[in-house]
């Protein structure tokens, strides 16, 4: 029997998923990580919405130009093939539908798709969004990478969202330690499972009415 | 257009109530100097639009701890190192807009390009879009946008030629270009300045049109402290 | 006593009035020849919208690069401090406001300041509007250059425009060969007559209720 | 992406009924070896966004005249040498949209951004907003205009990378980055190709992510005749 994935193993995971040429904007966190991942020869293009494409990998040592940056604001490095554009630019680029891909970290993830990634409902909260809206209604696709339960054990695919939504509808799939979940239609469909999850243990665990695609994949 | 090195020239007579767009991204494209002379300058009862809400002591955070900013719009306020923001917002002394990031730089763009209001997918069904005029169009769910203007915009650009034409470097492009096109009066700061046609027509990002004043800062204070965040 | 001018001297007319380091749009046709009544020195900036600022005069010989136009898809030159932008950037540039000045031809001007200049009205003319409608209603000023009378004779400044409006209230001033003539606020003002033109002939020829704001000039 | 010097592979695959954008300000970065590909091809029943409506008897003019539009949504069809726009028009063979060219190229643009509707003061009080929706925003009143995208854009460019980058030339780039963004498909003719990295990332106008093939015309046909009129 296969193990839970840890972190790393969530963004191996992802990664193997990203399609050869695909177009990707990995969110800041978590999904970064998946950027290891990608071998150069899947020419896989990276955008990050602070005005590029083309990014590279961390920057080190004398590599560091504070003028080259990810979303994340962590020095970065430019491939062959980048370029720059402004704000506004970057942004119609994702609300435009070009990126095929994004990756996002959640809070909570909703049966129907729906996203909650950027704000704790916490009543002393300073809201801050940053991209995340954007992030997550602009590609063709939305990924979403986490661990299926929170620190104090409650899952995070839910029913419906109890934090405050990022964006309505716009999660295709859910990659988590122990589970991989489609969304379409409203249906959330088991495609894979790691570690001693079943899908009648990921039923109970959410109370969700899931499809079993195990077999398929 | 003025092109200077004195920095009390380039942001002199900006008016206590004013709004100043304040570019950058984090650190990277921020004009320290400007800002750092704009708090010389004593202009207060601001309302500032800048992606977030200052870093460390300086610096915008400087412009927010010494109250002089009544009103922030923004993206992402909340950094690790925001806590002069944080502190004054706490404590009621100041306004907070947030808006998502895509919808920040297109309400710009669509101040500098005098659209009247605009429909945008992002947000739509959150709490940022509460109270906002929605609209399903060709089957997808839309909010209404308006624009936004400065009287003022304080930019950091890579170069600039005698006309104001403006090239920039890496990401610290960011919001640059959108904002020179949305404030009345538009000062930049560049590391140098070239003769006109010393800039690539094919290769201009910003055209000097756009550009009131320059101020040339030979060699600018490195950018501060990196903050992770958005 | 003067002369009215001629198409020429209505162009140096303008020329005389586009202030110092000024942004200008040059409409097509007869506004084109004020661009050879600026002295370089006054140090004008010529936009075309199809998408340049520094725009010089026409080539010639050599010169003569098809890719290098004007908005009357005549072959120009390009001076130093030039650059290049898109259709939607140039016309952004426009709508926005942030040129000083625009110089068009009219078919007719309302003493409202409406402008007609893009259609004749004809049921069996094909319409095709260009630019004219951005140009109208894009500058922070809008200068028509013509002629007052058309060819039969009847007035081109008008209480209310008869042909198709360009844009409405957007016009402050109208050049012509016998006088010039300030609008605001609905209100029409004779600033200067040329030839035996009067206000009170003006007044007569157009049916207007023309202030003379003569002396004043 | 695909990067060919085969032209009849640069357009393989446009269906009947498509809607095409084809770039260009009357020659100046018209795709001429593309739209003689495109009429090779065979497409018919082809809506085309493009400014202009055809010159002389070549490219868009002979799509026209070969029956294979059936509707045209452009600033300025009426020149001098549009002879075969104006003939099949005036005998109601072919339907026309025409839309101002600032709203056009905003249209275009808003079709690549995602943006469902704006308001622009461009049209108001004219016959070409009879009909439209309006609104006054602070004062000034405002047309609402929609989205264009196309199915397919044919395009002009000097040079591209092998990640399909592009930069263009002078006033020959007018519509061609907009027209990039607004397509599901778009199609550059190109002078020349170079290596990823042979294009100055600072200098990059259309970012390769919206090109899909790239065809290399070493040496394009010249362009027409020049006619006045915009």
């Amino acid at each position: 029997m296969s193990q839970p994935l840890d972190r790393d193993g969530i963004a191996r995971r992802v990664a193997a998923d990203i399609p050869q040429g695909a177009f990707v904007n990995l969110g800041i966190g978590m999904p970064t990580t998946v950027a290891g991942y990608l071998e150069p020869d899947r020419g896989v293009t990276l955008h990050t919405e602070n005005g590029m494409l083309g990014m590279g990998r961390e920057a080190s040592g004398d590599e560091i130009d504070l003028d080259l940056i990810n979303a994340g604001k962590i020095p970065v490095t430019e491939l062959p093939g980048a370029a720059y554009f402004h704000h506004a630019d970057s942004f119609a680029m994702m609300r435009g539908g070009h990126l095929d891909l994004c990756v996002l970290g959640a809070f909570q993830v909703s049966a129907s798709g729906d996203l909650a990634n950027w704000h704790t409902g916490k009543p002393d909260a300073i809201p801050a969004v940053g991209g995340a809206m954007d992030l997550a209604i602009g590609a063709k696709q939305t990924f979403v990478m986490m661990e299926l339960r929170s620190r104090d054990g409650t899952p995070k695919l839910v029913q419906r969202c109890s934090y405050p939504l990022t964006g309505v509808g716009c999660v295709s799939r859910v990659y988590t330690d122990v589970a991989v979940f489609d969304l379409a239609d409203g249906t959330v469909a088991v495609t894979e499972t790691f570690g001693p999850a079943t899908v009648d243990s990921l039923r109970e665990l959410t109370g969700l009415d899931l499809l079993d695609r195990t077999a398929v994949h | 257009m003025l092109i200077t090195e004195d920095l009390r020239e380039a942001v002199a007579g900006i008016p206590d109530g004013a709004t100043v767009m304040i570019g950058g991204f984090g650190t990277a494209g921020q004009p320290v100097e400007l800002i750092d002379a704009l708090i010389d300058q004593g202009a207060s009862e601001l309302t500032v639009i800048s992606n977030n809400a200052g870093n460390g002591d300086v610096g915008l955070a400087q412009l927010i701890a010494l109250g002089r900013v009544r009103r922030m719009v923004c993206s992402f306020p909340r950094q690790k190192d925001s806590w002069h923001f944080d502190e004054r917002y706490r404590a009621g002394r100041i306004e907070l807009e947030v808006v998502p990031q895509g919808n920040l730089a297109e309400r710009i763009r669509a101040g500098g390009a005098g659209i009247g209001a605009f429909y945008t997918p992002t947000g739509y069904g959150t709490l940022l879009a509460e109270g906002k005029e929605t609209r399903t169009i060709d089957g997808r769910d839309y909010v209404l946008e308006y624009p936004l203007t400065a009287d003022v915009a304080l930019i950091k650009a890579r170069r600039a030629d005698s006309v104001g034409n403006l090239v920039y470097r890496k990401t610290a492009r960011n919001f640059g270009p959108i904002m020179a096109a949305a404030a009345a009066t538009t000062i930049a700061q560049v590391a140098d300045v070239v003769e006109a046609g010393g800039i690539d027509p094919e290769a201009v990002v910003t055209p000097g049109i756009y550009i009131d004043r320059v101020v040339r800062i030979a060699e600018p204070a490195a950018a501060g402290e990196l903050e992770v965040g958005q």
